[in-house]
């Protein structure tokens, strides 16, 4: 070892340090800030919808995980075949979107909202009509450039840190 | 007056190092035999993160394997599933159209940036600076994560690939997304040489430090940019063209001495050449469809097959062999981090324990790709 | 009650004990309770100022929730450790475990006592002052040897060995490079060094004060000689085993070290508390923070040294450097006393000329040894 | 771009050297008696116009009726590949020779075969399991495996 700059590549490493002070932090202070998401986020839960499910269980079938449960049956009143439990237990959930792409159907979706963690283990096995969209558990447009198309843009960084140019 | 030799009794003594902590990126562990400050052995033990994936991959559908891939380099998601689906296609005879080829090559040399982000900078973090190199690596990662994010939802498991192309085509915000991240991560390396590039204790504590014989490197088959480092000129990429690598230029950067410090200074070499590969692609790119006609459930023939790429990391390759069901009989990993630290024991033998750790470093290795 | 209002004003009378309400005693007390809280506000003041700094030069905000600005972090961080969990481990030597924090602790609050915070505002006007300060600031190394040995673990062990080996080789450039300084200002009080600054003795002095604001970072363990907490190596080094209250005594001594160091250096060589306008001792907290700050510029940027190159640094290029700089200043002393622009460009110059030479002659191998 | 030599080739060249040791496994694998795995891929390496240099990967396959080992290499020189293959069909305590003498390479990644398939390398110098600890029952990796 020699100092073969005669510490001058010390200096010019602090001048970089010192220039930062100066610059846009990339923090982003989480609770209060937030930043749009992905349009095609794949989020915490799907969203199923119970009109187009025909069950028949493309997506318990391309699950890698198996976390899709469905069981279907013939409905004698109103003489048609109908699926009686769509049943996705989270907690085994990998959030891979296989089962949405495999959809033929249009009828299973990524969850828009992230934050949907839960107290109880339970909680987290959910069937039929706790799936359904609503306003808390809105629908990804991952696989499904209509949904994405309503959604906001999503806030990148390479836009938002304005570099001072030098 | 005569001179008495005092000797004083000294016995080499045991260290762990790790699973838990703060450099070992993961949860690797070393035995160390230390004399004082002297590393005389190390003795590497696996396996606290084996979760038995390639177990796992026997009893999934072929497309089911893909998110499996994204666990074993978690750094690098996109260039496993990339490897991953070459070897299905390989097994299949599948054509991928045109525009997914262009998108695969822009996501994996993406990946590569953002793995040499992380490498370099947990490198110098080792080395000692106070997170600054992290901080600001970890910040043009983000950016490439989130483009990540734009195309496949997801900032870690990224599930992009598929067999026989990409799962979804780009959104059209992606490409001046790209274009600006190209010009600020072209500034952001030149700014990043220039914090350390010449640093005297940088230089003093990596140059020389932990070389690696050419020769050695062979032998224990190290690849990627710890065997160039070494000046083994070996890429993928140009020796064996997967994908459409062979329609662009870039030069392989290779190292003199095999040293940390070169090893460094390979991997930023690396994420210029991946600037210039992307910025290549990014003008032919063609429309068109981005997923070859394949079937919801792949079921590939009997047979055998063994495709490899250039991974950030090494070669990754994965071994299939299918019994013609919808799911491999078996698939065998190439762990290019496991196979990188077989020479570890003979580069820190001799040094000390803040070498260790700066040797260790530079290899840049994954857990999840080691322990499997 | 001692009337306070001169220390407000910037007026106060000379350090003569008599001249004082309830004599003697009196100074003592006040002086004593004014240097604690004044040490424990500035180690707060440089924890708030090292996480901001620190924060932004590594592209992020810093602490920035408790409090405006996140003033009242530090006080945040006193009270959760405060309430933490005592954990001693089962193989320690309890008793050395128990004493190793207060052990490091009371030689860096007795550095205080001899600095002067504006004109005969000080505890304690040794004629010996600054000897003073170098003999007690080493003691803090029986404390954190006490730490490494009695905690009884492996990491703490080689971080406390580390540390002794570093202290003992710092003490000498450190030393050698005060007694420029001493010859010019002809005076081991620290008070005397003071008043002798017409001009502040870094310009007359500048390799004296490169010299010593390295041997100060590697004796209180800054960046990037911060070897025996070295957390990408040895976890935390000596305080591995530490928690609660004795942890933080351990953070107050590394700041407290940090920040007597900082009113070491800026008494030695950047005036004290000299200044135009501004009350002396805003002069000399503003001085006391500018160093402590480039601490933590230098902390932010530089990779940490190995043990055998922080040992060649200090026996290699330190030493010889600080014996030739003294010879350089004896002859000065001697020659032309009275000619300080002269002495700032002849020094300036040696300086320049100096390091230049001993980067390309300085070698310290690649450290690596047959096994 | 790497040239994966025909099993065809490799046979006719080392047929005499190895009598009755090869065989054709596919178009580019070579099936190798298990006792002659050493001495073969020693010659690879240093063989003229061969010299597979770089060991790719090992690993192994169950077939129920019996084990395959299968090793990939590389020559960096002359840019092409090969697969050896080899065989045993002893369940109870299957065994195959190391090649860690010849690539140093090979060290972890026998030490995971051994762990995950139980075959032993013979003349390994340090073989214990890898990932999965010392009394662990049975090898995950095998097909028959029951947890």
């Amino acid at each position: 070892m020699k100092f073969e700059h005669f510490g001058l590549g010390l200096l010019k490493g602090m001048t970089v340090t010192f220039r930062h002070i100066f610059r846009h932090p990339t923090v982003n202070q989480y609770p209060y800030q937030r930043l749009n998401v992905s349009r095609r986020i794949r989020g915490n839960e799907l969203v199923w919808d119970k009109k187009r499910c025909t069950g028949c269980a493309t997506c318990a079938k391309a699950c890698p995980q198996g976390a899709i449960e469905i069981v279907t049956g013939a409905n004698p009143v109103e003489n048609r075949y109908e699926v009686r439990t769509y049943r996705v237990d989270t907690g085994y959930c990998i959030q891979c979107g296989l089962c949405v792409e495999s959809c033929p159907y249009d009828a299973i979706f990524m969850g828009y909202a992230y934050e949907r963690a839960k107290y109880r283990r339970r909680d987290l096995v959910q069937e039929n009509d706790t799936l359904l969209e609503s306003k808390e558990r809105p629908k990804s447009g991952y696989f499904h450039p209509e949904v994405a198309a309503g959604l906001p843009a999503q806030t990148l960084l390479v836009e938002k840190i304005v570099e001072r140019k030098d | 007056m005569t001179t008495r030799e005092i000797t004083l009794k000294t016995e080499p003594f045991v260290l762990n190092v790790g699973p838990l902590h703060p450099s070992t990126h993961g949860v690797y562990r070393m035995r160390t035999t230390l004399d004082g400050e002297v590393v005389l052995d190390i003795e590497p033990v696996f396996g606290y993160l084996h979760r038995g994936i390639e177990k796992l991959m026997e009893e999934r559908t072929f497309t089911g394997i893909i998110p499996l891939t994204d666990r074993l380099d978690y750094i690098s998601p996109m260039s496993n599933n990339l490897a991953y689906c070459l070897a299905v296609e390989k097994l299949c005879g599948i054509k991928v159209p045109e525009r997914a080829e262009y998108l695969r090559v822009i996501m994996a040399e993406l990946q590569r940036l953002a793995n040499h982000c992380i490498a370099v900078g947990s490198f110098l973090n080792d080395a000692g600076a106070y997170f600054t190199p992290f901080m600001y690596t970890f910040r043009e990662r983000e950016k490439i994560v989130d483009l990540f994010e734009m195309v496949s939802g997801q900032r870690m498991t990224y599930n992009y690939m598929r067999i026989g192309g990409v799962s979804q085509d780009i959104p059209e915000e992606f490409l001046p997304a790209l274009a600006k991240l190209l010009d600020q991560l072209e500034r952001f390396v030149d700014e990043y040489d220039f914090l350390l590039k010449e640093n005297e204790i940088l230089i003093a504590r990596a140059k020389g430090v932990g070389i690696l014989p050419k020769e050695v490197a062979i032998n224990c088959g190290i690849s990627g940019p710890v065997a160039r480092a070494s000046g083994i000129r070996r890429d993928l990429r140009r020796d064996d063209p997967y994908s459409i690598y062979d329609r662009f230029e870039f030069d392989i950067p290779v190292g003199e001495n095999g040293d940390s410090y070169d090893r460094y200074r390979v991997r930023v070499a690396e994420m210029r050449q991946s600037l210039r590969i992307i910025r290549q692609a990014m003008k032919d790119i063609p429309a068109g469809p981005v997923k070859a006609e394949v079937p919801q459930v792949v079921r590939p023939p009997a047979g055998e097959v063994y495709a490899h790429i250039e991974a950030p990391k090494g070669e990754l390759g994965f071994y299939i062999v299918s019994d013609g069901s919808i799911a491999p009989y078996r698939c065998h990993v190439r762990p290019t981090s496991l196979i990188n630290l077989t020479a570890l024991r003979q580069m820190v033998r001799g040094w000390k324990v803040a070498d260790l750790i700066v040797i260790f470093g530079s290899i840049d290795i994954t857990m999840g790709e080691v322990d499997r | 009650m001692p009337d306070i209002s001169p220390l407000l004003t910037g007026h106060l009378p000379a350090a003569t004990a008599a001249y004082w309400p309830g004599g003697y005693w009196g100074h003592w007390a006040f002086y004593t309770t004014a240097l604690i809280t004044f040490a424990l506000l500035m180690v707060m003041g440089a924890i708030y100022i090292e996480r901001r700094l620190l924060g932004r030069m590594q592209s992020r905000l810093g602490p920035n929730r408790t409090g405006p600005f996140g003033l009242l972090q530090p006080v945040a961080d006193a009270l959760k450790v405060l309430i933490k969990e005592d954990i001693i481990p089962q193989p320690a030597d309890r008793l050395v475990h128990w004493l190793a924090p207060v052990v490091a602790f009371v030689p860096v609050v007795m550095i205080f006592a001899v600095v002067p915070f504006q004109k005969g505002a000080l505890l304690a006007d040794l004629n010996i002052g600054i000897l003073y300060v170098v003999a007690v600031s080493s003691l803090t190394t029986v404390g954190i040897f006490m730490a490494g040995w009695g905690s009884s673990n492996k990491y703490s062990l080689l971080g406390a060995m580390r540390n002794v080996a570093a202290v003992v080789s710092y003490e000498i450039p450190l030393v050698l490079s005060i007694l420029g300084v001493v010859l010019i200002a002809g005076s081991l009080s620290l008070n005397e060094i003071v008043l002798a600054q017409d001009i502040p003795f870094i310009f007359l002095q500048p390799m004296g004060f490169l010299l010593f604001f390295m041997a100060a970072c590697a004796e209180i363990n800054r960046s990037p000689f911060d070897l025996m907490e070295a957390d990408s190596e040895i976890v935390a080094g000596f305080h591995t085993e530490y928690s609660g209250m004795k942890f933080a005594m351990f953070y107050l001594v590394e700041y407290a070290e940090a920040i007597a160091m900082s009113a070491i250096i800026s008494v030695l060589f950047l005036g004290g508390w000299r200044g135009p306008l501004l009350p002396p001792w805003l002069w000399f907290v503003i001085k006391v923070f500018a160093v402590f700050g480039f601490m933590v510029w230098t902390r932010a940027t530089f990779p940490r040294v190995r043990i055998d190159q922080l040992m060649a640094f200090a026996w290699k290029f330190l030493l010889p450097l600080s014996l030739i700089n003294l010879f350089v200043t004896a002859i000065q002393v001697l020659t032309i006393p009275d000619a300080p622009w002269l002495v700032f460009i002849i020094n300036t110059a040696v300086m320049i000329l100096l390091v230049i030479i001993w980067s390309g002659l300085f070698k310290v191998g690649w450290g690596r040894v047959e096994v | 771009m790497t040239v994966i030599l025909k099993a065809k080739d490799i046979i006719a060249r080392l047929s005499e050297k190895f009598p009755g040791c090869l065989a054709e496994a596919g178009t580019d694998s070579v099936l190798v008696e298990a006792a002659a795995i050493p001495a073969v891929v020693q010659y690879l390496r240093e063989g003229e116009g061969l010299e597979f240099d770089y060991l790719n990967f090992i690993t192994a396959v169950d077939y129920y009726q019996y084990f395959e080992v299968v090793y990939h290499l590389t020559s960096l020189k002359h840019n092409h590949a090969i697969f050896l293959k080899t065989r045993c069909y002893d369940r109870e305590n299957p065994s195959v020779p190391s090649v860690v003498g010849i690539f140093q390479g090979a060290d972890f990644q026998e030490r995971e075969i051994y762990d995950l398939f139980g075959i032993k390398f013979e003349g390994h110098p340090d073989l214990r399991r890898i990932f999965l600890w010392e009394g662990f029952p049975g090898h995950p990796l095998r097909k028959d495996f029951n947890q």
